[in-house]
């Protein structure tokens, strides 16, 4: 493994101090807990959304902290949940009296933590919308459910918009509520990524096979399927993904295409141009769209698709500006 | 021995110790069916809180147990950091006393597994450490109502334990990160049920010194 | 070599055409010869700028397409350079009667082409600024001299500016210059990236060795060191840049870290709080930052370090609005 | 055989083969010492000129070679495609007439060369095709002065191409990407010289049929 790293144990310190350094004029590194907040205050009366989850993701959560988005990231170690006492004392400091609407990714470690918090940081009125966007996995009351991957940006952009223009609490949960329930993705991996502490790759991957229905932490997918060409593999993610929204003609979408960490952007247009003339032989309309690595998983290389339903609310919502290191518009 | 608060002491010690050996063990488990963060999650909590417990001044069991939980809690993360942070919480609450008979220590037993539960609603079978704790806990009070010892108490719970855990070999996961893999899940031991193995071991070496 | 790509030999079509897609408001691609322009012209009398190279370094140079930074595009086949008649379409299918800034990369191949397409251009005013900023390679009057690497981005964004600003060729010519001049870049490569139609990587490095002073064609580098950590790969790059620069206390630079395509953005982060340590340890004020993967190698692993001079015109120009693809403010 | 239309027809289709067949070679070459796409680039320009004099009616040798340079011109890119485009480009301007003799023959030669190193200024001994194609020149120059036949002055070229392709190997690059290696680039034979010598080869091998 080589990485341009120093020591593993403070991988995350010392990029998030970079981050800060970086970006001063966007936001700000707290330490002791670990935690990025907006440089610059949202307005009194405005909620605050506060994300956050295991690090290695970059550039989310803390390149979506800024004006129109999230109001405080926190990051815990690489692939690792945040702990609660983080958790909670960035809830504490960006409230701005109007509540906190905190953002979290369906796994258990997030939503365990993230509970804690809730509990920790009494005095501020905290509601909590679950990402779980992962068609890969089956969903069902008995198991731990979907996971959150990529469609957790499109949840933090559109809620943050929400909050910008003023809506209340119950109104910003709502919104994000309805970008959740909106959205699915799926994604493949055709190599793994190498955790910094552990030192080999997540998981193992022979030379002819690629994972489909991988998730963001380096777990193994669903199932693997010999190597395949681009429009086979797009076409492999994007259908259970038009199929479980129940997409119909002459509906319109926002279609992400997202890459891995380690998978270059030309190859991601590659995707995006089959996945959107599938699309459109379906007549749905592909509205808005996103190309780029914004929900990484360390150098993996591979991309995941992500469809979310639009309504005219969604849309401007989603037009409206954002000004963040890693999202600006 | 007596199990009080040195016995307390020696347990978080011997705990830390075993976790920093088996990290790589835990890890790979882990990296089986999850994300491949179980030992180094429990080895950066384990790590503080044997900082945390050097030359504390505590009172009573409870005292200790419930620094470990504290210090779990804002240094483990995942899922493994609430829900041990809880268990350590909830057994810290029904051992603030100097010394435990052999129903304190069943009652420690009860309230950690009690706090996992409560805290991350698995049941038994569903493939996560509640597999290794809840047969700890059955074996730990037929123990204790047959007349063992308090360490005898934690002897039989490290049993229970560990058969619990190879119970979670042939188990499909549906809570936990293991259940993603759904049906690829089977035929790996769940890393939490090990490191549970480690914990009951450590506190069952610790009443033998 | 698995990749998420079609037929090698379509990859680069295939990707300009999903780029195209992706950004209708921002460019538009041309076929037959490829190349890609702005969406909507800047205003007749207005300097155009244009650029190109081999694809494989995406974002650069199409991403780089739009409002306030280059007029038109062109890539060749992946890390080769576009042929002269690509160039020559380009360069007339921007002019706005104001003539047009060629922007090259001082590869031969680039150098030879751009001029031969110089010369079939007859009618437009045609104006060349070379980018060498590449400290790895000795320059001097015998040789081929200086690569162009990362760089080209900063004399792109900033000769731009100058451009919409309204400068006129000269002026637009001599900024570019300036830019080019008081810019130096170096790289690291920790893993070689593989071209797509050659099916392996382009050098071979060993599991506990790195290869310092790398171009970003996969072109193997000046030398080769066993693998170290971030901070001490960072300061191998930073001092021949500062020593050729000749920075001195009290000067102002802009400090930019590039990712070569498959680094984690958390890992240039690392390197980045490194490099401004060491600038601000000399007296070195860092006034502009860039961290990014925006010329690329592929899905090469490592990273490169420029440092660009700043004085208070070219800092106005960096600063001045850009609406691109990749690259927006 | 005389060296007409037919055997300018002929050498492009022999030498349109002969890349294809060396493409891995040419690419493993530029892998060492440069990019390794000059077999893809040479491949993929002349697989297009190959489609291009495909039933092209060509009055003159000169014909024929200016369909080669546009072509290549417009298909290979790198430093090989303006250099080679041009060679040949120069060439036709030399050959416009219906068959070479001897001196035509080291015309077009001397043409090619001339193209190359007006275009990439590159001297011998900077380890580039310069290095094939000069001692190619000479040795086509001298042979014609000795009274060969037109094939024999071709095969003479060849024979120097060949022998001043080996002497780019102890060389150090200080023209084209190699030159960026320093003295990582003694050891390795130029990619452009080797592909010189396989258009060389071509040419000679369609006037011996
Ligand atoms: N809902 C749950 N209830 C009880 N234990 C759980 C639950 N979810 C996960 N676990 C336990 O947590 C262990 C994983 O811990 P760890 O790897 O540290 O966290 P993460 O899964 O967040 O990476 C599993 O092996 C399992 O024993
Ligand atoms: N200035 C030059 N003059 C003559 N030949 C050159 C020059 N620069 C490069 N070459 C030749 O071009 C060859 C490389 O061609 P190719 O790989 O197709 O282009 P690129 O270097 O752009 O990738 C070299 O092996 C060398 O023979
Ligand atoms: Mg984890
Ligand atoms: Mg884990
Ligand atoms: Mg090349
Ligand atoms: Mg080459």
């Amino acid at each position: 493994m080589k990485k341009l790293l120093n020591d593993p144990a403070k991988a995350v310190d010392e990029s998030v101090e970079g981050f800060g350094l970086a970006h001063p004029d966007l936001v700000t590194v707290h330490t002791d807990p670990l935690f990025v907040t907006r440089a610059t205050k949202a307005p009194p009366g405005t909620v605050a959304l506060v994300s956050g989850g295991g690090a290695g993701h970059e550039p989310l959560h803390a390149g979506f902290v800024g004006e129109g988005m999230l109001d405080a990231a926190v990051p815990g170690a690489v692939f690792t949940s945040p702990t609660p006492d983080q958790v909670a004392a960035a809830i504490e400091a960006v409230d701005n009296g109007a509540g906190v609407l905190a953002i979290v990714k369906n796994y258990t470690g997030d939503v365990l933590n993230f509970e804690t918090a809730v509990e920790l940081a009494d005095g501020v009125e905290v509601s909590t919308v679950l990402v779980h966007d992962d068609v890969a996995v089956e969903d069902s009351l008995y198991t731990a459910g979907r996971r959150g991957v990529a469609g957790t940006v499109l949840v933090e952009k559109i809620a943050g918009a929400a909050a910008a223009r003023g809506d209340d609490l119950a109104g910003v949960t709502a919104i994000a509520e309805r970008v959740s329930s909106g959205v699915r993705s799926m994604g493949v991996a055709l190599y793994a990524p190498t955790v910094p502490h552990v030192g080999r790759p997540s998981f193992d991957l022979p030379d002819d096979e690629i994972e489909i229905g991988i998730g963001i932490h380096g777990e193994p997918g669903r199932h693997r399927i010999p190597a395949a060409d681009a429009d086979t593999i797009t076409e492999a993610l994007l259908t259970p993904i038009i199929e479980d929204l129940r997409l119909e003609s002459g509906e319109r979408v926002l279609l992400f295409v997202n890459g891995m960490g380690g998978t270059p952007s030309s190859e991601l247009y590659v995707v995006y141009r089959r996945a959107r003339r599938l699309l459109e032989d379906r007549g749905v309309t592909v509205d808005r769209s996103l190309v780029g690595s914004y929900v990484t998983s360390l150098e993996m290389q591979g991309a995941s698709l992500t469809v979310l339903r639009l309504d005219d609310e969604l849309t401007s919502l989603w037009d409206a500006p954002v000004h963040t290191p890693a999202l600006r518009w | 021995m007596s199990l009080d608060v040195e016995w307390a002491l020696r347990w978080v010690r011997l705990s830390a110790d075993s976790i920093a050996e088996a990290r790589d063990e835990l890890t790979e488990l882990d990296r089986q069916i999850g994300d491949g963060d179980h030992g180094a999650n429990l080895d950066r909590g384990f790590a503080a809180v044997r900082t945390k417990v050097d030359g504390l001044e505590a009172e009573n069991v409870g005292d200790v147990l419930k620094v470990v939980a504290t210090t779990l809690m804002s240094t483990v993360g995942g899922a493994s950091g609430p829900l041990y942070g809880t268990a350590y919480l909830r057994a810290a609450k029904v051992t603030g006393i100097p010394e435990l008979n052999a129903h304190a220590v069943v009652a420690l037993l009860e309230g950690a597994l009690e706090g996992i539960t409560s805290r991350g609603r698995a049941e038994v079978g569903e493939k996560t450490m509640v597999d290794a704790w809840s047969p700890a806990v059955d074996a730990a009070e037929a123990a204790a109502a047959a007349g063992a010892s308090p360490a005898e108490v934690l002897e039989a719970a490290l049993a229970g334990a560990e058969e619990g855990a190879r119970s979670t070999v042939d188990l499909v996961a549906t809570k936990g990160r293991a259940s993603y893999l759904g049906e690829r899940s089977r035929g790996h031991l769940d890393p939490g049920a090990r490191s549970t193995v480690l914990l009951l071991a450590a506190a069952a070496e610790a009443a033998r010194g």
